[in-house]
């Protein structure tokens, strides 16, 4: 069950434009590094992303904004970002914006085979117009919908061969959700060890989850807001 | 004297309970984490991912894979977990964290708050809020009593389209600290040499003012 | 001459392919993983939290942290992965479990199947049954082509209480081996030396016979 | 943050007749022996035991069975148990029975604060009588509730002081999902550790849905189907 291939070009390579990606990541922190580079390389056009943060204006989805490849967005912050603003602003770029725990939940569903969720997060608010809403014992919650991925792209600390995946302190984030999501999943790793090497109690992702993987390269890891206290 | 927004976050620190699990949001919010009371054991949640956050890192101890819900560097204390963005939400939404911290632009004085959105500028997203609004038991709001140009934030009803409703229990101002009530806002404690009439005239949603209100004291 | 049940599940594991993730039932099911082809790389999971299944273990090496869902102690094969009930019938519910094999009392030639209930006889469970076959891409039913009374058990209707509806795509019995289609079963292939008139006579449901339909052989 | 108790009496002391319980385990695989046994010697009664399955004569909850401790089990599988069987069949017992992936789902939707979950087990079935219905892109799901329990009493490999939670192989099975579903939670662990010696990205259970914590004594871990193959 080897799933291993040689790096993100080819990891990508049948991405095609118009296709709907989630990208794993929180801000900076977690993103498919390689992956992106790699679809900014392959100029793929009209996707439709669906990641927590849209990237900086010279990193993340933010490389991929400035070549234009991004039809719609769907996030749940999406500041930062001067290039985006100007896209948004001018209707050359769509966004959809929603609550964090529901873009986080209705990844999951979509891994759990669960075709809709119940949460009480943007009942009476814009973002639940036009959506269900149904009263268990009392509280009222919003119906939201599995999301439905054709790619999901996910970066982990340490994979093995068979696809299963450990995350490292908060680069986890929404990373193993949409590795559950996607039709296909893409994972680029810092570490790729041989099957078996991996703790099997200490698995985030199981390997059925994941279709491809490789090692990465070159991984900057950028800090977006650098925060030290005085000694 | 109106409060810092050191005091503010002063007067917060004196609501946590040992063993309390909090989540603060970004701002005002963060600074509570200074005036956790010592011995008192209360534990931090991102909702990025982690239970158990600590301070800022020391110069050249950064790590890129460390980070808060507000993006920025940080640490762990010890028994600290990380999860994902999934369970983190679960947490929440299950009632488990016992106390929520976050800013906003508006609240009304029936606990609706507004804090992403402002018609006609650039809407940067909800990130977290909606689902800390609509989930968490107890909520504080944490900020100034009126807007930069003397308007008042705690109003009969939000202009500002909502985050959440019905959903905050207390305020904490510059000048006030204030419980919502089914009357209203009830005035708890003003800042020390702020009158109950400016606090009335700063306060365009119902007010309730009953029997003595103490002046805020700090240590 | 009627196939054993150890040549049930050879001939079932001709329909595994490589890469696939196969969950396999109680009793004849089982055995199937004795008849993996060499160089393929199938990884078996057992709905009670593991991906990975190896043999059962020698004498004097079971764990009893680790069983199968029949409860018997078995081993890991490398590249293995544990994780709770939830996440297990939540990949079976994603449809990323390939292959299901499970034993039934009665298939109907609509695809229905009954295996967890006898109403008069005390009841057991479904166990994980029911979200197996309500969930499975491709289900193949493995069991006997009549009861110990010698009466059919594929049927045009189901008797007893039903485990799924519309789920069962493949039959391998101890005489044949059947798709389930819109017409009903369609036979693909026959027993050694068991004659179509035979298998006809022990189908209660409707029956296709098309073309040649060939002995099954064993080397 | 210290959530130690000095052992299992202590633990479920509050445990009443009539509470709801959820009870970790699959067949004897990770069962609460200690609380099991503190429970028998307190003779709390009339309990709703969620469980996956019910013990065997003379271990698990087969040991509260005996004591005529139990009014009810929702469980997916019952087998293995003569004594049940005879109350079952006597009307002392009431069983409910429900497919093994919706109780786990039920369980992690309290979890998650989810008050409804869908899933399609059962549809069709005698599962489904009285259930909504409800379909999505053409497949049938039925609607299933969030459980609703009192206290959820689980057993983990590991666990420190903060009440963080390790499980080793297949003994996870119900635990972890049981632990964020109860109003009250207990766990009986192997080893307890002081808080900071788990590591933050190996643990299952956050300590955020732990009330109690003790170290277990006397594990028999009990094999129901000791298989073996010959050399």
């Amino acid at each position: 069950m080897n799933k291993v291939v040689a790096g993100p070009d080819v990891a990508i390579a049948d991405i095609m434009d118009g296709a709907t990606l989630m990208l794993g990541g929180f801000g900076l922190c977690g993103i498919p590094e390689n992956c992106i580079a790699a679809l900014v390389r392959k100029q793929v056009r009209e996707l439709t992303c669906i990641s927590n943060n849209a990237g900086v204006d010279d990193f993340g989805i933010g490389l991929m904004l400035a070549q234009r490849q991004v039809k719609k967005m769907i996030s749940s912050y999406v500041g930062e970002n001067a290039e985006f603003e100007r896209q948004l602003l001018s209707g050359e770029l769509q966004v959809e914006l929603i609550p964090q725990g529901t873009l986080a939940t209705r990844c999951l569903a979509a891994g759990y085979g669960m075709p809709a969720i119940y949460t009480p997060a943007g009942v009476g608010t814009e973002v639940g117009i036009g959506k269900e809403v149904r009263n268990f014992e009392g509280k009222d919650y919003l119906m939201e919908m599995a999301f439905d991925a054709d790619f999901a792209i996910v970066k982990a600390w340490k994979g093995d061969t068979m696809g299963n995946l450990i995350y490292r302190a908060t680069a986890r984030n929404f990373n193993p959700l949409m590795a559950m999501a996607g039709k296909i999943t893409i994972a680029e790793v810092e570490e790729l060890v041989p099957a078996g090497e991996l703790d099997p109690d200490a698995i985030h992702t199981p390997g059925i989850y994941v279709h491809r993987i490789f090692q990465g390269t070159g991984y900057e890891k950028r800090i977006e807001q650098r925060t030290v206290r005085s000694v | 004297m109106a409060l810092t927004k050191e005091q503010i976050a002063q007067r917060i620190a004196r609501e946590l309970q040992q063993g309390y699990y909090v989540n603060l949001g970004i701002g005002i919010p963060t600074l509570v984490a200074n005036y956790i009371p010592s011995g008192m054991d209360v534990v931090l949640q991102s909702e990025n991912g982690l239970l158990g956050m600590g301070p800022f890192p020391l110069a050249g101890q950064e790590d890129a894979d460390l980070i808060n819900a507000g993006k920025q560097t940080i640490t762990t204390v010890k028994g600290s977990v990380f999860f994902d963005s999934a369970l983190s939400f679960g947490m929440i939404r299950a009632g488990k964290v016992n106390l929520t911290v976050l800013g906003a632009m508006e609240v009304s004085d029936c606990g609706d708050i507004a804090n992403w959105k402002i018609p006609g500028k650039m809407v940067k997203g909800m990130g977290g809020a909606m689902d800390l609004v609509a989930s968490a038991r107890n909520i504080i709001v944490a900020m100034m009593h009126t807007n930069p140009k003397g308007e008042s934030k705690l109003l009969p009803a939000c202009t500002l389209p909502l985050t959440g409703v019905r959903c905050v229990k207390k305020v904490v101002t510059d000048l006030a600290v204030l419980d919502i009530t089914p009357q209203g806002f009830r005035l708890l404690e003003r800042a020390p040499g702020v009158s109950i009439d400016e606090i009335r005239a700063k306060t365009a949603g119902r007010l309730v003012v009953e029997g003595e209100i103490p002046e805020l004291r700090f240590d």
